[in-house]
Parts: C-alpha cells; structure tokens; sequence
C-alpha cells in the first residue's frame, strides 16, 4: 500500500509555551486501520490537529500522498477535504440546531450544491444510523448519538483519511462494537484510512493493523499490531501497560497448553486458539485483513 | 468603546460614578428580587455575564474587516431585561477592565452609564417600540441592537465632549470631533452587532 | 489572556492583594495630585519601572498590554488639538496649540493612572481581587455574580476555541461571508448552551449544600500586616511627593 | 455489616418527560466498594443524584441508615453531608477561581468555623495529592487535577458515603491506579462506603465488592463480584458483556489446565494461578478485603 499522509519531524509548541510535538514521525498507510496510543498529555490530539492543518508544525513538514502540504487557503481546504477529523467532545463540535443542518455544515462550505448536499447528508446519517433523527434538535440527543452525528458531519465531506480523537471514551459496550463495524466498513468498503487515539491497549491491538505509540510529543513506535503483540517491552517503553492477552499467552505457552503460535491479538482469539485445540492463526482471526507491510520501521528509534 | 483608566478629569469621573450608583444599587435589588423567586437565576447570570465579556474579548470578523469588540448588551437587554443587564455590565466592564485594561477603575462610573445603561435601555426600549408597530422580528432586533451600539458611543462622546469641550467651538464641537473620528469604527461595529444579533436570536429560535 | 497569565506568573503574587491595591491606590492618588505633566510623567515612569522591574514583567508584554490603552490616547488627544478657525463661512480646520498645556496634563495623567492600574493587575491576579473585594463587603449579590463569571469565562473560553477548531476542520472560516455566519452559529449554540451550564452548576452546588451565598475560604495571608504597612509607606511617599509639588 | 443508604421502589421521569427511574431498588452496605453498571442511557446518573437529594422520586423512597429521607430543607442538608457527589465533567462543579477555595465551598456551607475549615482543605487536597496547587487557579490545571479537585471538594465535606459518576472516564491508566487506590484508602481507612458508575466491566469486578447491573432504569441484579463471576448469563441478561477472565477461566477448567476453584476476579488473579500452579485464592488475592455477606439477594429479581 501507498503512504496516504507523512508527518517529517514535526515540532510544535503552543503559543502559550505547552509544549505540543517534539521531532514527530508518523506515517499512514492508505486503507490501514491505525491506533494511536499514548499516555494523557503525550501529544496526541496535537498530533491529530496537524493532520487536518488545523496547527502548522513549527518545523517539519506534513506530506499528503507525497507532496508537501501548502498552508494557504488553497492548500488548507483542500487538505481539510481530505482529512476529517473528529474531535473527542461533541458538545463542543455541533452547532446546529438540527441534526440535518449540522451534517450539512460540511458539504455546504464545499461550495456543493443543494442536491448534492441533500444525498450527502442522507448517506452520512444513514451510515451513523442517525436517519431517523435528521430532524431531531441537537441538545436533545444523548452523548451517544451526539457523538454519531459528529461523525456524520465529517462523513458527509467525503474524506480519505478519517481522524477521530477518542471515539471510544464515554460509550457502551454495544455502541462501541457499532462504531467499530462502521469504521471497517468504511475502510473495507471506501478504501477510507482511519486513524484512532484511545487509552485501550486491548482494543487497540485487536482492532488496528498499525498502533502508534506516543511518548511526550513523539512517536515513539509505529509496528503492526502481529509484531507489536511479541514484544512487551515495547509497550512498557512507551509507558503502556500491554495487553493482558500476551502475559496469559506466554504463561499457557511456557505451561505446554498452547503451541509457541504467534501471540494472538485479544482474548477471544486467544479462546478460539484454546477451543480449537491448538489450531494456529487462519480460522481464529475474525478480522480478514491482510497485513502486508512486512519492512516497516519503528518510525523513530525507541533507542 | 471605553474610555480609558484615568482619561476623565476628577469631577467628571465622580459625577458619572455618582450617576451611575443608583442604577447599580436598583439594577442588583430588581436581581435579588428575582432570585429569591428564581434561585437558579443566579447561576445563570454569571454565565451569562462570562458570555457576554467573551464575546467583548473576541476578535469578530467585521464588515471593515477590523477587529472589533460588540458590547452584547442588545442580546443581553433581549433576553434579561434591561434591570438585570446594570450588574451584568458592571461585571463585564469592571472584567475587561482588570484582565484586558480596557477602560479602567476610575472611568468605571463613566462606562457603566454609557454601557450598562444607556445601551440595554435603548436596545429594550427601541425593541419594544419596535414590535408595537409591527416590524417583523428580525427588523426589530437589527434596531434594537443597532441603536443600542450606537447610543452607547454617542453617549461616550457626550462624556468626552462634557469633559474637554473645544476652546472655539465648545462642548458641541467637541462632541462633533469625538463622534467623527470614533464613528470609523463604531458605525460598521454597530452595524455588523445588528446584523449578528439578528443571526444569533433567529439561530437561538430554532432550539 | 496576557494580563491574567503575567498576573499568575509575577513573583508579588503571593503578596497580600490588599497591600498591592493600597499601593495602587497611593499611586492613583498622586497621580490627581500631580501638579504638572513633568510630575504626572515622573510618577507614571516610576510606577511603570517598579511594575517592569519589580514583578518581573517583561517589557515586550508591558508595551503590549498597555498599546489599547495608548492607542485611545492618541487618538483622543489628537482631537482635543485640532479646531475649526472662529471665521465666518466655510470653517477651516487648525492646530489648537493654545491646547497644547492641557492636553499634556491630561495625556500625563492618564499615563500615570494606567500606570497604577497595570500595576494592580499584572502582579494580581482577578481572582485574588475578587477574593479582596469579597473581604471589602461587596453586596453577595454582585461577588457572587462575579466569582461565576470569572470561572465561566475561561471554560466558555475553552469551549469557544474548540467550537472554532471544530468548525475550521468543517472548512467554516474559509471566507468572510461564512466566517460571519459560523461565527453567528457558534455564539446561538453557546447562548443556548448558557441555560444547560448554569443548571449542571447550580445541581454541582447543591449536591455540596448551596444555600443561596457563594463562601469561600480566602487565601492566608501570614505576612498581610507587614506588606500592607510597606505598601502603606510607599504609598504615602508618592502622595507626598506629588502633593509637595502642588502646594510648596 | 449494616446497610447505609436504601432506594425502595423508586420512579423518576423528568420534567420534560424523559423517563428517569423506573421502580428501582438498590441497597448499598455500610463500608462496602460498589459498582453501577449499565448502558448509556440506563438511568446511573439518575440514580445516583437520587442518592444525595438532587432528584427526589415520584414515588418510592429513599432510606439513609434505616430512615426514611425528609426532603425538606434540614432533611436534605443532612442527606448532603453524608452523600457526597462527584459529577462526571469537572468543568461543570468548579466555580471557584482557585483550588483552595473551592474545596472550601462544601465545609463552608456546613457552617464550620475557619480553622476547621483550612484542616480539612489541606487534609482534602492531601488524599488527592494536589496539596502543592492550593493556590493554582483552576484553569490552569489538567483534566485528571480537575477531577482530583472536584474529588477533594466533595471529601472536605467527610461524607459517609461517596458517590462518582464515571471517575474513570478520561483518565489514563496510571491515573486511574492512582484514583483507585486512593477510594481504596477511604475504605479501608475511613470506613467510607464508594458507589462508582463505570462502563468498565473488568475493571469493576475486579475493584467492587458488590455490583449493580441497571438496565432500563432499574437495578436489575446487585450481586457480590465474586458470586457475579460463576454468573456469565447474568451479565449478558443485564446487557453487559462478563468480562474475559470468565471464559478464559472455564476454558482452562474444562481443559483440565486449572482446577474447578472459583473464578479470579481478574486477569492478573488468573495469571497468578496458573503462575502458583494451581494455589487457590488466597495468595492469589492482591485486595486484602473480605466480602463478608453471604446471603445478599438481587436487589431486584431478574425473572
């Protein structure tokens, strides 16, 4: 797969002196489900803003499909077409009355015309499964459904690269395997490359195929999720407690219940692994993605 | 536009703060009543009144393009009343005072009238007017907070006028001098309050 | 906020708020009392050095600060120097140098007064006045509305920046015509949001045992008398040194 | 041990109509840690503002040590000194401009004298480690201080039982540990009874000694967690997923690798077992606390 978007060393510091990024790397690759994990204050709703131009680094540079990104009006809207990003709060990103209205925001200052914005917006909601609420007031929703037409929002500018900043946070269970589905849709379906922030180490490595590791400011490792399951040490590094899946793996392995069969990446499969009888990878994995990147490199050295 | 910390000769500083006193002492009696009725409205003042300063602090886009600070107090007089719009104001204005040196301590009396007072009273007033004789909703709130804006500058100008009248011309001229060389900013300012004004209680309508 | 940040970041402010507002007020008076632009301009420097100097405010953010203030200076006084020549017919505009003396006066003054309240507000922080104005008996009412107020401001704040980050990504700013009109949207929604804010408050407080007044403790002050004795002192020395230069 | 605070048969619906509770019971012990588990939507937050007087049922009641609850002006400052609450967004209790003062606003309006009222701040802002911020203006802090300061206001005021609203929510792993041990701490120090709501089932079973499973407003199960993990059907009926361990756990047990011993409330507890070949429980359990009442019944039958 192609790179969709680069980030070159950027830095970023707030005007009020926070530091924000510090010589960050990071790549994605178009159509790949990607995590990015990282302790609070590690940089990574900065790192998220900088995808979109919301923040111009200071130094380094960002890269769409291999051209620098321009930070005139220009180039800003057209890379904020592309980019859609999802803030984590959505009292604090819907301003519309209506549900409809609110969804429409988007296509509208793309300069669409009006039954190009109607189709998008229907298509958006039906994707949330939000239709039935097009004309809902906005303040009635619960956070749940705030949270799908935020979603929407972005949906309906038609973007490649979706960027959401702890989808997850505040949500039940079955809302969160909803949001789940909908995101492998869109990357199964659009070819639409996805990017996450969470503090779930678990759902992160069963769902992305590439985490990110943030440690103050810096991407500190970029591996596909297979690799990232054999090295433990890795996660602690970056100051994150891995998966519990891995210790279990390795203490069943040492115990002779499970062959040495790569570490599987959640609980379940790690049942499926136990109830099959030692049957190794191929059934067990729910998710039929291919993970062809095999020469990826830590994007900066943890050394 | 406030006068600024200090611009304001003695007299003219105490007479306005004198003027103004009564206004607050009535304005937080008319609240309190409220409250003993209506004890969530306390809360509801204050943000509120963290609102409207916020809204003074931005920087809005305006028609001339320059950065500019709307008084609010159209919206505020709309939605409260004129009473509750006298402490309100007094907040705000002693806030952009303290944290943005906007105006300042012994002009304080002096802005309060021009802003606390004469603005809301005009704005509710004129909104009133408006309504009896009939203007669509819109029209009458483009009014009111237009004239409101703009009354508080004229006032502002009598202030200065009163204060340094003209060696030729005297308080009249003065008046003139002042009102002309603010009326750059402060005509499309209250122009684009107006227009903003009518944006945000039609989008408010909708909730 | 520059203010509010330099405010917080000043060595003096863990020094009592009433000691610093007895100095500022001691400055405000000599500057009425200052008998010529010389000494209103003397008085205006000295205060502005000790504010520079002493809290340790950087120049650069001293003369950004104080540019508001100055710039309705300038151009306040340049219409008090201008008049119209007291011929019949069409009036001719001219240099009103007769006004030259006082306008310096009032120019000076205003300086000095600046001077006085930026030295109030660089070295405290509003919150510790709010504190000292709750101390001073101000009418609950009013502290109240104001201890809110100054919390609410900079979660609306908060809340306003992200509101505009939200609609910039959404291509909401991209020109002037749908700037105005997001701009428009996000104060409805935030007004609207007002009424949500003030309840979830007023259900945080009573869930603490609000019963109609705001208490907060303030802050201790171990060494207030002796602060407030220097600032005493100091502001004595400038009354008396203006009022010197008046009546001698 | 005896029980603390009771709401029997409680309904709520809003002013606006939104049902609220429906005919719910919940029982919490004196001293115990308890979870409330549920959907978004399941009427947690409902509940728990019933529980310190801000919501008052339709019908039903509430009972504080045995007594019926007055809501009148002396019966609901009582029930308020006792029931301390702690909303989910900092943003929305903080009203003060610095930390100290409004930790000071609760013992304050208990009308204590100063110097009782300056111990019991510091005291306050010790246990939740932000003694160093006294002075700190509110804004300036991190979400998590925030949440320590909305935590430490309600502690200034000693309640007996203290009740938060997904403390977890937002915090990242080593700040959750750090909250965690510090309701630990009350427990067991203080004698403090704890209610949080959490999405987190693991987490809440590995933590409470009693859960609360809501669904549709009611409290469909309370249950012991170590009783609730032999119960895998009981949490899908609540529609919550059981948490990993269970079916990791029986899986191990029918595959003969551990004995038939009582399912570990977590997954390090399990990796302990299989670690300390086979050893039951005891070693086995990091929280030293008993959970001494063997005849509880569901608060509310799940038939």
């Amino acid at each position: 797969m192609t790179t969709l978007i680069e980030l070159v060393s950027a830095s970023y510091r707030y005007p009020d002196g926070t530091p924000g990024l510090d010589d960050c790397h990071l790549r994605l690759r178009a159509g790949s489900r990607n995590a990015l994990l990282g302790a609070n204050g590690a940089g990574k709703t900065t790192l998220m803003q900088h995808l979109n131009g919301l923040l111009r680094p200071t130094s380094g540079h960002l890269h769409w499909q291999g051209h620098p990104v321009a930070y005139d009006r220009a180039g800003l809207r057209a890379l904020r077409q592309q980019v859609g990003l999802v803030f984590q709060n959505p009292d604090r990103q819907l301003f519309s009355a209506h549900v409809e209205e609110d969804v429409s925001f988007g296509p509208l200052n793309l300069g669409l015309g009006e039954h190009d914005v109607r189709t998008r917006v229907a298509a958006a909601l039906d994707a949330v499964g939000m239709r039935a609420h097009a004309r809902s007031p906005v303040h009635h929703l619960s956070f749940g459904q705030k949270k799908r037409v935020c979603l929407a929002g972005v949906l309906a500018m038609q973007p490649q690269l979706l960027v959401l900043d702890e989808p997850m946070a505040g949500l039940d269970a079955p809302m969160q395997r909803d949001l789940q589905q909908l995101l492998d849709d869109l990357v199964a379906r659009h070819g639409v490359t996805v990017l996450i922030s969470t503090h779930d180490a678990a759902f992160a490595a069963d769902w992305a195929d590439e985490l990110h590791l943030m440690v103050a400011g810096r991407c500190r490792l970029s591996e596909s999720a297979d690799r990232l399951m054999a090295q433990p040490q890795a996660w602690l590094d970056a100051g994150q407690s891995p998966p519990e899946v891995i210790a279990v793996h390795q203490e069943l392995v040492r115990r002779g219940v499970l062959p040495a069969t790569p570490v599987p990446r959640s609980m379940p499969r790690l049942l499926d692994q136990l109830r099959n009888g030692l049957t190794p990878q191929p059934q067990a994995q729910p998710h039929p993605h291919i993970h062809p990147h095999p020469h990826e490199r830590p994007c900066h050295d943890a050394a | 536009m406030h006068i600024m910390e200090g611009f304001l000769p003695f007299t003219h500083a105490l007479a306005w703060t004198a003027a103004s006193a009564p206004f607050l002492a009535w304005g937080l009696h008319s609240v309190s009543r409220t409250l003993r009725s209506h004890p969530e409205q306390r809360m509801l003042l204050g943000v509120s009144a963290a609102f409207a300063f916020l809204l003074s602090a931005l920087k809005l886009p305006s028609v001339t393009g320059s950065c500019s600070h709307p008084t609010g107090v159209g919206l505020g007089a709309l939605l409260f009343g004129p009473a509750a719009m006298v402490p309100v104001g007094f907040v705000v204005l002693l806030f952009q005072a303290l944290l943005l040196a906007h105006g300042g301590l012994t002009t304080l009396g002096a802005n309060v009238f021009s802003m606390a007072i004469v603005g809301p009273f005009v704005a509710y007033g004129v909104f009133r007017l408006g309504c009896a004789l009939g203007l669509t909703r819109s029209m009458a709130v483009f009014l009111a907070a237009c004239l409101g804006d703009l009354s508080t500058y004229v006032t502002t100008s009598v202030q200065l006028a009163l204060a340094f009248p003209d060696p030729v011309g005297g308080v009249l001229l003065s008046f003139e001098k002042f009102g002309g060389i603010f009326a750059f900013t402060q005509v499309p300012l209250a122009i684009t309050e107006g227009l903003l004004t009518v944006l945000v209680v039609n989008a408010m309508a909708q909730f | 906020m520059i203010i509010e940040r330099l405010a917080y970041a000043s060595p003096w402010r863990a020094v009592a708020p009433s000691a610093k507002a007895i100095f500022a007020g001691g400055a405000m008076a000599a500057a009425w009392l200052a008998p010529s632009p010389w000494m209103a301009a003397g008085l205006a420097a000295l205060v502005a050095t000790v504010t520079v100097a002493g809290a340790r405010i950087p120049l650069r953010d001293y003369l950004r600060v104080a540019m508001a203030p100055m710039g309705f200076l300038m151009l306040s006084c340049l219409t008090m120097l201008v008049t119209v020549n007291p011929s019949p017919g069409a009036p001719t505009w001219r240099l009103a140098t007769e006004m030259l003396p006082q306008v310096l006066m009032i120019a000076t003054r205003a300086m000095a007064l600046c001077a006085a309240l930026l030295w109030l507000v660089l070295t405290t922080p509003l919150g510790d006045l709010l504190a000292l104005l709750r101390r001073l008996r101000c009418p609950a009412v009013l502290a109240d509305l104001m201890a809110v107020t100054y919390r609410m401001q900079s979660v609306l704040g908060d809340a306003w920046s992200d509101g505009l980050t939200a609609q910039r990504a959404r291509l909401g700013h991209a020109g002037r015509l749908q700037s105005l009109r997001s701009t428009a949207q996000l104060i409805s929604q935030m007004a609207v949001q007002c009424w949500m804010r003030a309840s979830a408050l007023q259900a945080a407080a009573d869930a603490r045992n609000f019963d109609g007044t705001l208490r907060f403790l303030h802050a201790a002050h171990p060494n207030g008398r002796r602060e407030g004795a220097v600032a005493a002192a100091a502001a004595i020395g400038l009354i008396l040194l203006a009022a010197w230069g008046r009546w001698a």
